[in-house]
């Protein structure tokens, strides 16, 4: 559990991060790029992972499994769906 | 070496990697690699998590993890790369879901165990249980609508008001639930999750194909921010930063996609819910004038390997032929062939491209006229056509009651990709409607010539 | 017998164009006719006979009418005419108007003549619009002319010896030689105005970097060719040129009305006010001249104005407008071609439209009704 | 009594260009001389006497030869000279190596002449260098004549009746006129190759488009100007320029040495490869021509080239050449004049350069060995 | 309301103030309000920082923040222009003492009270003490080297021994209290801050003038990591942001500033202590070309009044007659009035600039010839000389023993700055010195012609 | 007092921030960023307060009276030298 301020703090900072980052991208890679960060907040399966690993009953172990299942297809999925459409900028010659 | 701070160390890192991945991600050079670096912060973040002290289940975890990345492996490797948008959609739900239900698991346990949470976590859980419930089952609703599973756009009176109301409901719930916190009944909290299920289904349901990208952009960005939220409530900073950094990167990103389509976020979400504009298919109906950012084109010529540019009496009208030698010189610089390819009767007077592009400087050996080239067009990448019409008209070959018919015309459809350049609908010297602008591999460039060359140009410097 | 197409020699001197080209000549080989050419057929033009290659059969003044196609550049002399075949098809620059002694002869021979200045200009006939080509070089080529004569520079020039101000130009007449002379005079570094009545015009001038003079008169008429002004338009137009007649250094004129003599646009006056050692070249010489003082085929000199009026310009350009001008025969000619053999489709706007006498009969409706017949 | 300042009018029917324009007499005028021209004067250049306003004395034929400056374009006549006091001031393009008798009778007479062609070519002479300003000239009109003459396009044209290429067109020689040519081509469309002995030529080439014929005979001369060629350097070039004379439609040669013949750059051979129809322009046909056929002042065909070499361009373009000699003049005088009175400083190395005769000498030494004196 | 609350709210506030007012400050359309927004969030800080509980001394504090508003307002109000750098590095030492000063604070209460610090909290205090002390006694030095106070630059052999001993001694110091905490003595600190001043002085001592704008930036940097580490010692987000945000940011400034230099970072602090390239004054001695940045010119440009554009023979060289107009045309979007001035001999042959002026289409009117002109130079904000040499140079005017003495030139320098783009040290075709290269208010912008004008085009379009 | 990671958390994405915020900055705005970025650390200025409003010792007061006393110099200082510098951007006409 985090104090308060300092989580927002956190929050504003990655908020700005986030921003920054992304301000200046081509429409050529806005769906790659949201597939990216799709893939990115795959990250819930760790979370998903503890809830799995601390569940006690049945029932929060069903709960849990499905988490893992759920966030485990976000993170595969959306990386090869990702990599996959990030191919065409293989050749990256002239440069 | 103490476990607690190997996992922190490694959440750390990879949020790092997160970070710089999607940096990465945001330019056409370092993209493939940005995927790649995202990756390993992934892995590293999975594998530590293992070492979770008081880990049970772990059995499970790794069947449950096992099976959920082969069937996303599997369904990703297979899906067709037009495909794509709904795959996006579906495996986001999946993450929103996983969200709902660590805050599910902590919702019952608090019920159930009267293992208390304080309020602002409670209040955290619940905000991001409603937000990853939504975005799992709109999610899914944006699949089925992609996919084709749901062909028509659901509209009725009311749909506003109705959705508002549930909204409400909602809300009254989760504060119930907050306020009652270790009291809550089992039942409350299942209502909630029922009823955000709905709720995400009713939102999604009217809006129309065209527009789904954006509303799954903007899925995508609500359950970063339900795993932000969850992060809270389970004390995990990759989850934080992570979730948030996708919050925020993923609301601009919804908003830039709805710039792109010169629409507002609101126009897109409830002004008639996008149907106005196209229902149906995400992909584009053959037949329909298909528009494109002067970035992609920028992206699809400077990677190209042949490009053929085709001047018309729109060039000459917008002066755009010193722009145009400027573009081709930096494609020349980036080993893309570029070729000139003059029709004979283009312009108002014989020889008025070759004017043009003299005074410009363009050298003769590029200039190709039509007897020359029309061989090439299927080995080109690109072909831009910028101000011409007639003298790409495709009806001139096949329609004999047109009053081109008969005319040679340079074979701009017969190549791999066609981008036009014109100011809008204007026709031709002729009148007559052109073929190729409605062709499945032709993309309108709308502006005038001169100053979408030049953002052609400002692209291709940023390649 | 493969089709036999023949190529007399011209029989006006100033005529130094030619029907045919060697690189035309090849590809009609290739189509499977016989070719035969007068001697001497393209000297004028640069083309010796030898450059036709062997499988062109050189022949003499009187052989060449004998074949059943024959390529000329203007109009044949009656006793010529009366050399070739009934059926025989002639295609040339005939111009009926000037040569109705011709036309009868044509008729009364049974030639199926076909006129070239007659071709609709559709989309699809583009390839075989004489006038267009032959405007192009003519617009090019009446700067060339205006520079020559001009006694000033055309560019601006910045020396040590003072800096000399751009030559002003104005065009008055924005048809395809009008844009040409636009296009070239720009080239040369000139300020150039343009001038037209139909409003379409303003873009096309503009797009060539030529600044357009605006008028309230608009006169569209049918074919994207213009009409001929009322007196009231035509004062209004008067007085709006005046001006910038004046202030230019050099007028080419190209305005014409098809079937009608050629406008006059400046008159006396307005070449009065021009200063010394002006130019005015009159294209539309051939249709008397959009200049009150125009004697077509002279260079005469009004006031320290010289107002020159050359007829037969593309002349000049033998070898380009040669080429050009055998490439729009070759055009026709394969459209009436089919596996060798000679085949006239009557419902081809092209071949219908062109076509000034067939069979005894004088198609050509105006022609006709200039004839009386 | 202010100084007085008369401009004869020119005897050679020719020469069209005058020695003072009404701007320059204004600014003559300002600086305090007094001015007198011979009747019609600038007629031949379109500036007629009364353009030069009130304060320009008319005069005639005798009375314009009494003044303390007399401007001229080209040599006076004898009895002319004879006509001015001693101690007049005489400038003009005197080209002394073909007048010797002029000189003589400008040496007896003690007439201070100067000779604009011998200017030296100083940074700050260059204001008075009627050498670059007259070539500047020729350069320009030598493209146009060649244009006119020439039977193709110069530039590329894409048309329904064909594509046309672009001519090829060669420039001999890279000075003054050499490289305005080579602008004029360009702005009408041609392919450009230029030459020259001078390295340093290269870059000014190409900086205005043209491809330059690399050489590895180096003949930099003194100030600016090349050298003769050896035998062998002679050899060499002409291997290496005939394929690029064969190729072209075009060939316009300046090439000069100071003070010599013009250099024989093309021969015979190198003409009887061009194609029928192209042309050449010999700009040093005053100085005997770069062309072995060339007839210094006409025009003739060999083998279907046309060989045109004429003589006193600037000429044909009179009004502009008019006023930068003038300029160029007026720069002169006004260097000599102080407060409105005639000084010459023969410390200043442009006034003693360009000084032929003062005082009953020959002051130029090459024209004192040509005479012998 | 809760004050702690009210505190951390504000201090949340004035950090996204500064992080917003940072990123207005580095684009030239929106720096001035960006320091008038972070210039709020310190009003915004400083005030509620008067609420802290328990608050004392706060007559004295009122009268030393008088005290130094006061003095630090009147020197900063009265400093010329050209003096601005050493105020910088005068005010960022200045941050660096304070920062420093809360560390003595805490350390001497610490070690007079036993007041207790976690081990990790001492250390950063520590470290933080020693940067902060570093930038104060650094930035001191910087001041009097600019303001000339030193004259003359310190080298001598050993220095980089002396200084990493130094360096050591510190490092050993600084353990020691860490490791001893509550029990060290009180010497043992005022020792270590003595030798982090003396070490300080040192490092810079060196250094030479034209280098110092690096070091300072270096110096801010490091102020900016002292008071994020202080922050951490005090638990003040704020601080900690904001010196964080700061140390992040300077660091990179400091990179690019190098770079803009032409040196590495490395080079300007290590390699002969800058004392190679120049010594003595930041301000370029008279008679020396002094470059310029695309950038910088881009600016001058984009807000001049008038500019006046003169091509040479060096336009016609690198061919850049396309680009120098399409930048007229963007200046002109501006509402700068741009002319064109031709020198009767630019280039190699009567009227070789205007021919190429007509090739890329700068209209007739724009263009003027000497006479038209020569008296138009003094109104000139800009004038912009690319290729041209001889018929700018002053010289003609001033040497009669010069070769072009008498011809009459371009009074390029009468205008109020005058940008000369050339690719190096090229003489004109007469080969003369050009006395116009070396005045005050010239700046060379060196590389090819289409190249830099390339480059101006793409900075003007950023403004 | 921070837990550990937190900070580290905080001053990874504060540096990231700080990093993107400049990273494309004119050279023409080096000088008065460096002076505003000198601005921005005078928040030491808070600092340097809370340890003059706990200073207890007079040994602690003269410290935290210099501290307050520098802060403050280079807070003010700061902004009015940034706010001189940036002057010239005054008239941002033509956008
Ligand atoms: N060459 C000749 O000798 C000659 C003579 C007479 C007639 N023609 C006829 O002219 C036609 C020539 O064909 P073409 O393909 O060159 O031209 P076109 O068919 O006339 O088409 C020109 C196109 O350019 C677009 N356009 C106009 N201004 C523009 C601007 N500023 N920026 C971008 N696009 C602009 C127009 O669409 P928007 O309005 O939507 O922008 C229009 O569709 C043929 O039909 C030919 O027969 C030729
Ligand atoms: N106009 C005429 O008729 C005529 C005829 C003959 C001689 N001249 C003489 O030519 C001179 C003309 O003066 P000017 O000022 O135009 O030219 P200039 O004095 O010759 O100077 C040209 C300058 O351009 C620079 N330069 C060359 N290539 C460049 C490139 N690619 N990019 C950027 N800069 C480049 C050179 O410096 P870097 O090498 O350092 O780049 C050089 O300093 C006068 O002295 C005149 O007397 C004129
Ligand atoms: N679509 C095609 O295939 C095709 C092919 C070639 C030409 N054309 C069009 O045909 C048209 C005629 O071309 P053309 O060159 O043969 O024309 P033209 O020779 O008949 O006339 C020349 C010009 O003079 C103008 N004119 C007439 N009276 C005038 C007056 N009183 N004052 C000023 N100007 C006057 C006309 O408008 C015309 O532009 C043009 O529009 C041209 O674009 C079309
Ligand atoms: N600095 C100044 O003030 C100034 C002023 C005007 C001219 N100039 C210079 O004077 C020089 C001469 O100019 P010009 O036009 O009077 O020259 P020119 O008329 O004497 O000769 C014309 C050109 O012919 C070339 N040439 C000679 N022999 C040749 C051969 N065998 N083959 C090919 N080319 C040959 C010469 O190199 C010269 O470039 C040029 O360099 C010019 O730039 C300098």
């Amino acid at each position: 559990m985090i104090e308060g301020f300092l989580a927002l703090y956190i929050f504003m900072l990655a908020a700005f991060t986030g921003y920054e980052v992304i301000s200046k991208v081509p429409v050529i890679l806005h769906t790659p790029l949201m597939s990216g960060s799709n893939f990115v907040h795959g990250i819930v399966l760790v979370g998903a992972m503890v809830a799995l690993g601390h569940a006690q009953t049945t029932l929060e172990q069903a709960i849990g499994f499905l988490a893992v299942l759920f966030a485990a297809g976000n993170a595969v999925g959306g990386y090869v769906v990702t990599e996959r459409m990030l191919e065409m900028f293989k050749s990256s010659k002239g440069q | 070496m103490d476990i607690k701070l190997l996992i922190e160390i490694s959440y750390f890192l990879a949020a790092v990697l997160f970070i710089l991945g999607l940096k990465r991600m945001s330019s056409p050079v370092t993209a493939r690699s940005g995927i790649v670096w995202a990756g390993w912060g992934m892995v590293l973040a999975t594998l530590v998590s293992f070492l979770y002290p008081q880990m049970q289940n772990v059995g499970l975890m790794i069947l449950a993890i096992g099976l959920g990345s082969v069937i996303a492996y599997v369904s990703a490797k297979k899906v067709a790369m037009t495909d794509m948008p709904q795959m996006i959609a579906l495996y986001n739900g999946l993450g929103g879901g996983a969200a709902a239900l660590i805050a599910a698991v902590e919702l019952i346990r608090m019920v159930g165990h009267g293992h208390a949470l304080i309020n602002t976590v409670l209040l955290l859980a619940v905000v991001g249980a409603f937000i990853g419930t939504v975005a799992l089952s709109g999610s899914i609703i944006a699949f089925a609508k992609l996919q084709g599973l749901i062909r028509r756009s659901w509209n009725f009176n009311g749909q506003n008001q109705i959705n508002l109301l549930l909204f409400a409901l909602i809300l009254l719930l989760g504060a119930v639930i907050v306020a009652q916190g270790t009291h809550s009944a089992l039942w409350l909290v299942a209502g909630f999750f029922v009823l955000a299920l709905v709720f995400g289904v009713l939102i999604t349901l009217p809006i129309g194909g065209a527009d789904m990208p954006v509303v799954i952009s903007l899925f995508n960005a609500l359950t970063g921010l339900a795993v932000a939220f969850e992060g809270f409530v389970l004390g995990n900073a990759a989850m934080i930063i992570a979730g948030t950094v996708v919050g925020s990167a993923g609301t601009l990103l919804t908003q830039l996609m709805a710039k792109a389509m010169n629409r507002s976020l609101a126009n897109v979400l409830f002004s008639g819910f996008g149907s106005k504009t196209s229902a149906g298919s995400g992909e584009a109906v053959t037949g329909a004038m298909k528009p494109i950012e002067a970035s992609d084109v920028a992206v699809m010529m400077g990677y190209a390997e042949n490009v053929i540019i085709i001047p018309g009496y729109g060039m000459a009208v917008a002066q755009a032929q010193h722009k145009i030698w400027e573009l081709t010189k930096l494609l020349q610089a980036r080993n893309v062939k570029v070729k000139f390819a003059i029709h004979p009767v283009a312009g108002r007077m014989p020889g008025h491209m070759n004017v043009l592009l003299a005074e410009a400087g363009v050298p003769y050996d590029l200039i190709f006229d039509l007897e020359e080239i029309n061989a090439d067009f299927p080995q080109s990448d690109v072909t831009l056509v910028i101000g011409a019409n007639d003298v790409v008209n495709p009806v001139a070959r096949t329609d004999p009651n047109s009053p081109i018919y008969g005319m040679p015309i340079l074979n701009a459809d017969k190549s791999k990709n066609t981008v036009v350049i014109k100011r809008g609908q204007g026709a031709g010297f002729s009148g007559v409607e052109n073929g190729l602008f409605f062709a499945d591999n032709t993309r309108m460039l709308y502006g005038d010539g001169q100053k979408m060359v030049s953002e052609l140009i400002a692209q291709v410097k940023e390649l | 017998m493969p089709l036999c197409v023949a190529v007399p020699k011209e029989q006006t001197p100033s005529e130094r164009r030619c029907a045919l080209t060697p690189d035309i000549a090849k590809r009609l080989l290739q189509s499977g006719v016989t070719l035969k050419i007068e001697q001497g057929m393209g000297e004028a033009a640069f083309f010796a006979d030898d450059r036709f290659g062997e499988q062109v059969k050189i022949s003499d003044k009187k052989d060449v009418w004998q074949a059943q196609v024959i390529l000329t550049v203007q109009m044949p002399h009656i006793d010529d005419i009366q050399k070739m075949a009934a059926g025989t098809v002639l295609m040339g620059l005939l111009s009926p108007h000037q040569h109705l002694e011709q036309v009868k002869a044509l008729r009364d021979g049974k030639i199926t003549a076909l006129a070239m200045e007659l071709v609709p200009r559709i989309s699809r006939a583009q390839a075989i619009d004489v006038l267009s080509s032959q405007a192009a070089i003519a617009g090019y080529k009446a700067v060339l002319m205006a520079a020559d004569k001009a006694a000033v520079f055309f560019p601006m020039l910045t020396t040590a010896a003072g800096t000399i101000r751009p030559a002003k130009v104005l065009i008055i007449g924005a048809g395809v030689a009008g844009l040409q002379a636009i296009a070239t005079a720009r080239r040369l570094g000139a300020m150039v105005e343009a001038y037209d009545v139909r409003a379409a015009t303003k873009e096309q001038c503009q797009s060539l970097g030529a600044k357009f003079i605006d008028m309230p008169i608009k006169a569209e008429g049918q074919g994207g060719y213009a009409r001929e002004l009322t007196a009231d338009e035509k004062k209004q137009q008067r007085d709006i040129l005046a001006q910038h007649v004046a202030a230019s250094h050099v007028v080419i004129t190209t305005a014409a009305i098809p079937g009608r003599p050629s406008p006059k646009i400046i008159d006396k006056a307005m070449v009065e006010a021009m200063a010394a050692g002006s130019v005015i070249v009159d294209l539309a010489a051939e249709g008397g001249g959009n200049c009150e003082l125009t004697r077509a085929g002279e260079t005469l000199c009004h006031n320290g104005v010289t107002i020159h009026a050359p007829l037969n310009v593309t002349s000049q350009m033998p070898v380009h407008a040669s080429e050009m001008y055998a490439k729009n025969l070759y055009n026709l000619l394969i459209l009436m071609l089919k596996e060798g053999e000679l085949h006239l489709d009557w419902t081809d706007e092209i071949i219908a439209g062109s076509t000034l006498t067939h069979d005894g009969v004088i198609k050509h409706a105006a022609t006709r009704q200039a004839i009386g017949a």
